[in-house]
């Protein structure tokens, strides 16, 4: 129905192969932008900053990160978490044994580092499948977290145990540590997930993105077809280990700004991600945006909305009620969309571009 | 030791398998069976079902190995090699029943095919322009020529998933195609498929073999459609060679004429 | 701007010095539309004559141009004019004995083609044709092997003429003086009339004139080199010559080829042409569509898309055309527009549309509303090939439904007194390719031509109403008018009514075929699961009968709203058990039927018809898509319907 | 050399030198891998007839005891409660087929996976929500579990045995036996086996899927309870558990997803290994290994055997 797509026609391969061939689409994406870089960070309070779009933006990079790995390539993982631990600690070591060396870089450099981890624990993938993967991952999780706990120079032997995070700026500008504005680290994680997303679209939409789908659609005959399953299936690990690890770095330099492994990047985490991705819509990116939205915002919403609209809750039972609706909602929406929000988004759309006629 | 491919010339042995056998366990699914494929042929591997068929494709192209035999491909000798190998090496393939990546589009699906040629490094693909992008347009450009040999362009962006399955096996081939293979191996092409279908797909078959030069070794059930296409046709039955000749030699030879009970006509 | 360029080549050549770098001619090919600059078009077609012209093409020598709208063949068009040669399209779809008249008749010396069907169409017959040298093909999938020396391809044409052109500067200065020496009286093109009677004749238009006419319409229209146009329609048919090449050369506008057959409606949503010609079957095949697919709409949308239409029907023709609505509804019409029409109009591909004719045929005024009601500037015409298309048109503003409007610009036109139309025309043909004597038929000593249609003048407006092919129109032994045509029409605005034939001409009482459209009664089928094997079983359904007797039922109550028509109401009707067909002859292949032959073809079923029993049995031969024959025979119904008495204007209002 | 001394030799050494530890530690494995047997086979259960790997069972076990122990104290005498919480498991049974699985019937596996993940967040939230978040005591004298430990004297030490592990071993033996006659001789143990192969197979036995589902999901709620209660009653009734739950999984991929014997094996490997392992090599790591060698031992199986130790072969077929 917005979509007026007559007279969009393509004259050449580039413009027809584009991330987004439909001009409203586009023009969709630019308001998007618009919005998260202009009015949210001028009109949107600390609150909105720092307790919704910081934390949503951190998950959807680990969302991305899984999406990579279980939608794209058909390898199911619980161990983002981990991952995601990896990047932090990574990122602690380098940022404090290199103290002026630009945090961003340091980010970077964790993430490229959890690849390199994840490579490592993808090697078991080519001879176990399914389940049988899905439980084998869960030996990282286990594993790393317990390096995070039992080898106290991860932690540079802090007596917290913790990692404690120190302040650094970005062009004189405070990112990280208590002084950091809900603004600047606001603005440096949107920047941060803006290219990452621009990153992955292109690589999923390219030959290596075709032969992660073949090795999920088809494995065999994406062996027959030359592509190397092993070579595939490991850069799958690497390139989603790099976004979960980029995005462990950012949730403790950017978002919490230093904390415990266990909290932070223990069982319950690779989960939650693992619910953003199939709340999402598996092999979406869209998908990664909406399941982090909704998965990190619910919490959120309880804790505040409920008793702003009227039902004062103890911190205890608000908690409780998140356990309850989460689980709920899971059902509810895989009941509803076994593929995802991205999914319902595509039917929509299709409806759109098809109206008033229904296919 | 490095081994080096010959250059073949249309006419010459392309690939031989000799004395090759293969079992499961206890059962065999081939015993000793040798045959050879010309350059630039059509060869058609028939045979009732558990005949062994599929076996021996999968044993060419790497999928299976043989416990016996050998297999000599362009002048190179070996006994068994990974699948991902054989396809470097020019060997494509389509499945008895479709194997096409079904999330993805026709158009990504052929794509796919052009996995092998494609090389641009890994920064590359994350720009997605200059060369990365030069070279995705090199190949949309070739797989376009596919589609429209194949006539599919109204499928152009349709998930394979949801076409009907004549189609998937043109798009199939379409993917096989794209590999620009030197021997192309087909599983029952025509398996399930209407009269009409079936038409098309010979005219398919034969303006491939043309067109491309392509080398071509189909398994097919129905003898009629058969004899019509192919140069050269090997019988099979119970994973034993029956008979090796051009297709009168075999409508002819009476053992299979036995093996089919008279449906050879 | 009465400049003096006299044949398409010389056109061809103004428009690649005047506006060279913009997009003369897109073909969506290899999935994206590949584009073509005037200057492109102008470089290939003079290397194209080139390459034709060493291979023996001469002018005067006519060549075959058979297949689908491609660029390819649009530029043999082009090529042969500028050697003074004469294209001769051919609908790709005739099979082989039907191109062997045409072919024959017009002595063709070579023929492009556009794939291997056609090519085995044309060498299937070779033995019959003395004169064919050459067999130029388009797309060469499938024709490696054939070793036929008579085959080229295009391009090898084209590479050999640009080659030769750059080999030797003489040859260029030949060229040029061929295409500049081009005269206007020369034929430019022969196109075969499809003949709704009897064989078909070969049209010969002169350059000057077909310039001439479309200059004027080009004029009529204000088109200029922005607009663009989709070329589907059958290269042989005088609307795609005049309409895409003749305009589109004198305009200077870009003419896109779709991909293939079945991605028309795709491709046409994606060029957005801003200038639509089809004829009523093409409106009515859509409308039908656009009513199955809303069928499935949800129930709000479904109430929302008819409430619209409602609206639409009300106010839109009159917003159209510039009357005064009532704020209301003006307010709720643009409310319309953003909800229903313009989505509608863009999901049709028709936003674009600035300006859209159809001709060829009478539509039903109900059909024709429709589409104005959404606010597509929708224009009749009407004309015919002998008459480069167009004796009258609607100007804007003018525009009606149940006329053809006024005479066009530099027309004249004379009624005899049997009510048949003669015209006289900038466009007007030279004569028949060949047949003196049929041409001696059609043309008065005065310099009029006969049309065959049956019309008048009305009086206040001046606009022309055709009623019917002149011999067609017949009289009841009641002595009441009986114009076939102009029922039928009616009829066919039925969505579950594809065909009708109309008998009466003669006897005391009306009578009809019915052909139901197999889409939207099928779809209707499914809705109420009626089950069914094949067409001839959904046809021979009860309820079927049923519904297609109220469709009748309501065309006679409005027939008697209609003094000059009224007696023309059906009393008895039957539904056909097979598909009138082309490949049958019961059709022309532009999709009119040809009521004498269908008339002895059934004439068991028409007899039925007139004695009053309730059934009848018919076996007819039928021709498969292979060319094999055989015979289907059924036992088909005979349905009684209801006649209502004239009804007064005051009643009607 | 140190350090492989140390890793290598070194516990064997100690193995040798005090027999009595060693056997003692086998012992406490061997009743730790009894218990992942059942969760595991509570897992087994549903993954031979559903096909569904359901990731809630750890939760179940908890959600079991939990009822049971929030019943007792709100005042029901012990054998009611036990009743009552086997109800409990029956309705929960009944409403995840009705709610749950009907709806995703021929969904890919990975979805009613995650559907399983949903049940256990929606139980967890439930648990604490009606009994409260903290530790409770399992009852055991009231449900007449013996107290107190057995002493042998051998091997030049002492060796001793908790009576209440004893009792746990021998109720999940029972326990085991039970469900091996019950898949064995009675007609919806056939059907469940049916069902293990094709679908069909079971409708033919004349029992609806639904209802096979809603009895196999009973099933394990049951073995959850046991389980729960046994666990429970070795330390104490909490959310800890579900974790330490997880450790079925490995003990799966070691039996494989659809073995009995595998599961119970399986538990034993895992559990007499990684209390070898955390007791001898632990101490060289700083300890605390127990939380991930299972899974690294479970791991190395599966690189020799990918479908596991009893799972039968995968033969690829194109």
């Amino acid at each position: 129905m917005f979509y007026r797509e007559t007279g969009q026609f393509k004259t050449n391969y580039a413009d027809d192969m584009a991330l987004l061939p439909i001009l409203q689409d586009r023009i969709g994406l630019g308001i998007i932008l618009f919005v998260a870089y202009v009015i949210i960070p001028f009109f949107g309070n600390d609150f909105l900053l720092s307790t919704v779009m910081i934390p949503f933006l951190v998950f959807s990079l680990a969302a991305i990160g899984l999406n990579i790995l279980t939608g794209f390539t058909g390898l199911i993982s619980l161990g983002t978490g981990a991952f995601m631990g990896v990047g932090a600690y990574a990122c602690y070591k380098v940022s404090s044994t290199f103290p002026d060396l630009n945090i961003l870089f340091c980010i970077v450099f964790s993430g490229v580092f959890s690849a390199l981890v994840g490579v490592l624990f993808g090697l078991p993938s080519l001879r176990i499948k399914g389940f049988y993967l899905a439980v084998a991952t869960l030996a990282a999780q286990f594993f790393l977290q317990w390096c995070f706990v039992r080898i106290p120079w991860l932690y540079n032997y802090n007596v917290s145990g913790a990692i404690e995070v120190s302040q650094r700026s970005i062009f004189g500008v405070i990112v990280t540590g208590a002084k950091a504005t809900p603004e600047s680290r606001y603005i440096v994680m949107l920047v941060l997930v803006t290219l990452m997303t621009w990153v992955a679209a292109n690589v999923l939409s390219g030959r290596i993105g075709r032969a992660f789908m073949a090795v999920r659609d088809m494995d065999i005959a994406a062996e027959l077809m030359g592509i190397d399953l092993l070579k595939t299936k490991l850069l799958a690990f690497a390139f989603s280990s790099f976004y979960a690890g980029v995005a462990g770095a950012a949730m403790m330099f950017i978002w919490v700004g230093g904390g415990e492994a266990n909290d932070s990047f223990n069982i319950n985490q690779s989960f939650l991600i693992l619910f953003m991705v199939i709340i999402g819509g598996l092999g979406s990116l869209l998908g990664a945006f909406l399941g982090a939205a909704f998965i990190s915002s619910l919490p959120t919403i309880l804790k505040f909305g409920l008793p702003a609209i009227g039902i004062p809750l103890a911190g205890a039972t608000a908690e409780h009620l998140t356990y309850i609706l989460v689980g709920g909602l899971i059902l509810f929406f895989l009941i509803v969309e076994p593929h995802g929000l991205a999914r319902l988004w595509q039917i929509g759309k299709q409806k759109l571009r098809m109206w008033p006629f229904p296919y | 030791m490095m081994q080096t491919y010959h250059q073949i010339a249309r006419g010459d042995t392309l690939l031989a398998v000799d004395h090759v056998s293969l079992s499961f366990g206890g059962v065999k699914a081939i015993t000793d069976v040798s045959f050879d494929i010309r350059k630039g042929e059509i060869r058609a591997i028939i045979g009732p079902n558990g005949a062994g068929k599929t076996s021996m494709l999968n044993v060419i192209n790497g999928f299976y190995h043989p416990q016996k035999g050998q297999i000599t491909f362009k002048g190179l000798t070996r006994s068994r090699m990974r699948p991902s190998v054989a396809a470097s090496q020019g060997i494509a393939r389509t499945f008895q029943n479709v194997a096409l990546f079904k999330g993805m589009s026709t158009l990504d699906n052929i794509m796919a095919g052009r996995t092998l040629k494609m090389h641009r490094n890994f920064f590359w693909q994350c720009l997605r322009h200059g060369p990365a992008m030069d070279e995705e347009i090199k190949h949309r450009e070739f797989v376009e020529d596919i589609i429209d040999f194949l006539e599919i362009q109204a499928i152009r962006k349709v998930p394979v998933g949801k076409l009907p399955y004549g189609l998937q096996k043109r798009v199939e081939l379409g993917r096989a195609l794209a590999m620009e293979p030197d021997l192309l191996l087909l599983d029952e092409p025509m398996a399930g498929m209407n009269l009409e279908e079936k038409e098309d797909m010979s005219r398919f078959i034969v303006d491939v073999n043309q067109q491309y030069g392509t080398t071509i070794a189909l398994i097919e059930h129905d003898m009629g459609v058969v004899m019509d296409l192919s140069d050269r046709v090997v019988v099979l039955e119970y994973g034993h060679k029956l008979a090796d000749g051009t297709p009168d030699d075999v409508k002819a030879n009476e053992d299979v004429i036995k093996a089919y009970l008279g449906v050879a006509h | 701007m009465q400049s003096q360029e006299k044949t398409f080549p010389q056109l061809l050549m103004r428009n690649a010095a005047l506006r060279g770098d913009r997009p003369a001619l897109r073909h969506k090919y290899l999935g994206i539309w590949q584009t073509w600059t005037w200057s492109d078009v102008a470089e290939i077609v003079r290397s194209y004559a080139q390459g034709l012209y060493d291979r023996g093409l001469r002018h005067g020598d006519t060549i075959a141009v058979i297949g689908a709208n491609r660029p390819k063949l649009y530029w043999t068009m082009m090529a042969a004019q500028c050697l003074g040669a004469i294209p001769v399209p051919v609908y790709a779809d005739s099979v082989a004995e039907e191109m062997i008249f045409v072919l024959e008749n017009a002595g063709v010396k070579m023929a492009a083609v556009q794939d291997q069907e056609q090519v085995d169409k044309v060498f299937s017959i070779m033995d019959r044709l003395p004169d064919l040298q050459w067999v130029l093909y388009d797309w060469g999938r499938g024709l490696r092997d054939y070793d036929e020396p008579r085959l080229l391809s295009i391009d090898q044409l084209i590479d050999g003429g640009r080659e030769h052109l750059d080999r030797d500067p003489q040859t260029i200065k030949q060229l040029d003086d061929m295409i500049l020496s081009g005269r206007g009286t020369e034929i430019s093109v022969i196109l075969y009339t499809s003949g709704t009677t009897g064989r078909s004749k070969g049209v010969m238009l002169s350059a000057e004139r077909c310039i001439a006419a479309a200059r004027d319409s080009v004029a009529f229209d204000k088109l200029n080199e922005n607009d663009q146009v989709l070329a589907y329609l059958p290269l042989a048919w005088v609307g795609d010559h005049y309409m895409n090449y003749a305009q589109g050369l004198v305009a200077g506008f870009c003419m896109a080829c779709p991909e293939s057959a079945d991605t028309v409606e795709q491709d046409l949503r994606e060029i957005g042409p801003t200038f639509y010609f089809a004829p009523p079957r093409v409106f009515e095949n859509l409308l039908t569509r656009v009513m199955i697919r809303m069928e499935d709409a949800s129930g709000p949308k479904r109430w929302l898309f008819h409430t619209f239409i409602e609206i639409a029907r009300r106010y839109g023709e009159k917003i159209l055309n510039g009357q005064s609505v009532p704020f209301s509804g003006s307010l709720l019409y643009a409310l319309g527009e953003i909800l229903i029409y313009g989505p509608l109009k863009n999901v049709l591909g028709f936003t674009r549309v600035r300006v859209g004719y159809t001709a060829g045929e009478a539509i039903g005024p109900e059909l024709f509303s429709f589409y104005r009601s959404l606010g597509i500037n929708l224009k009749q015409l009407y004309g015919q090939t002998e008459a480069f298309l167009y004796v009258t048109v609607q100007p804007d503003g003018e525009i009606r439904a149940d006329t053809v409007g006024p005479l066009a610009p530099h027309v004249e036109v004379k009624l005899t007194e049997s009510g048949e139309v003669l015209f006289k025309s900038p466009g007007m043909f030279v004569g028949y390719f060949r047949d003196a004597e049929k041409t001696h038929e059609t043309m008065t000593e005065d310099g009029f031509v006969r049309t065959g249609d049956a019309g008048f003048f009305e009086p206040e407006s001046g606009h022309l109403k055709i009623i019917d092919r002149a011999k067609d129109v017949g009289k009841l032994t009641s002595g009441a008018l009986f114009p076939p045509k102009y029922v039928e029409n009616k009829l066919k605005f039925f969505p579950n009514i594809k065909e009708a034939v109309l008998f009466g001409d003669g006897h005391d009482y009306v009578t009809c075929f019915i052909n139901i459209d197999l889409t939207a009664v099928g779809n209707w089928a499914e809705r109420n699961n009626v089950s069914y094997a094949s067409y001839q079983e959904l046809a021979g359904h009860p309820d079927v009968y049923a519904m297609i007797a109220d469709h009748v039922e309501d065309t006679n109550r409005i027939l008697s709203h209609e003094p000059m028509m009224a007696g023309a109401q059906i009393k008895r009707f039957l539904i056909l058990h097979k598909e009138l067909d082309a490949d049958d002859g019961e059709l022309t292949r532009t999709q009119k039927v040809r009521r004498g032959f269908i008339a002895e073809r059934y004439a068991p079923l028409i007899t039925a018809l007139y004695d009053g029993t309730q059934e009848a049995d018919i076996t007819t031969e039928v021709i498969f898509e292979d060319g094999r024959k055989g015979a289907i025979s059924a036992r088909v119904k005979i349905v009684e319907c209801e006649i209502f008495p004239l009804a007064t204007k005051e009643k009607a209002a | 050399m140190d350090i492989l001394f140390k890793i290598l030799i070194d516990p064997f050494l100690q193995m040798g030198s005090a027999p009595d530890l060693l056997v003692q530690t086998i012992w406490e494995g061997f009743v730790t891998g009894v218990l992942y047997a059942l969760i595991a086979l509570g897992f087994v259960l549903i993954f031979k007839a559903s096909g569904v790997f359901n990731f809630a069972q750890g939760i179940m076990v908890v959600f079991a005891g939990l009822t049971l122990v929030g019943l007792y104290e709100m005042g029901l005498p012990a054998p009611i409660a036990l009743i009552v919480t086997l109800l409990v498991m029956y309705v929960l049974a009944v409403t995840i087929e009705r709610v749950v699985l009907r709806p995703l019937v021929n969904q890919p596996d990975i979805i009613l996976f995650m559907a399983t993940f949903g049940i256990t967040y929606f139980l967890i939230g439930l648990g604490e929500f009606i009994f409260g978040g903290n530790p409770k005591q399992m009852i055991s004298e009231q449900l007449y579990l013996p107290k107190g430990s057995l002493e042998f004297k051998m091997l030049g030490g002492f060796v001793q045995l908790q009576k209440i592990d004893i009792a746990a071993a021998v109720i999940a033996m029972i326990m085991i036996i039970a469900l091996a006659l019950f898949f064995q001789y009675t007609r919806i143990g056939r059907a469940l086996r049916a069902v293990a192969d094709s679908h069909k197979a079971a409708l033919s036995v004349g029992i609806s899927l639904n209802q096979i589902w809603v009895i196999v999901w009973f099933a394990a709620g049951i073995v959850a309870l046991v389980t729960g209660i046994m666990w429970g009653a070795r330390s104490d009734v909490s959310f800890g558990l579900q974790v330490i739950a997880l450790k079925a999984l490995p003990v799966l991929i070691l039996g494989g997803f659809t073995s009995v014997p595998g599961a119970i094996i399986g538990g034993l490997i895992i559990g007499i290994g990684e209390k070898l392992g955390e007791f001898y090599w632990g101490p060289l790591v700083g300890g605390g290994i127990e939380s991930w060698l299972a899974y690294c031992i479970a791991l190395f199986f599966l690189l020799f055997r990918p479908q596991g130790l009893f799972g039968d072969k995968i033969i690829e077929r194109i």
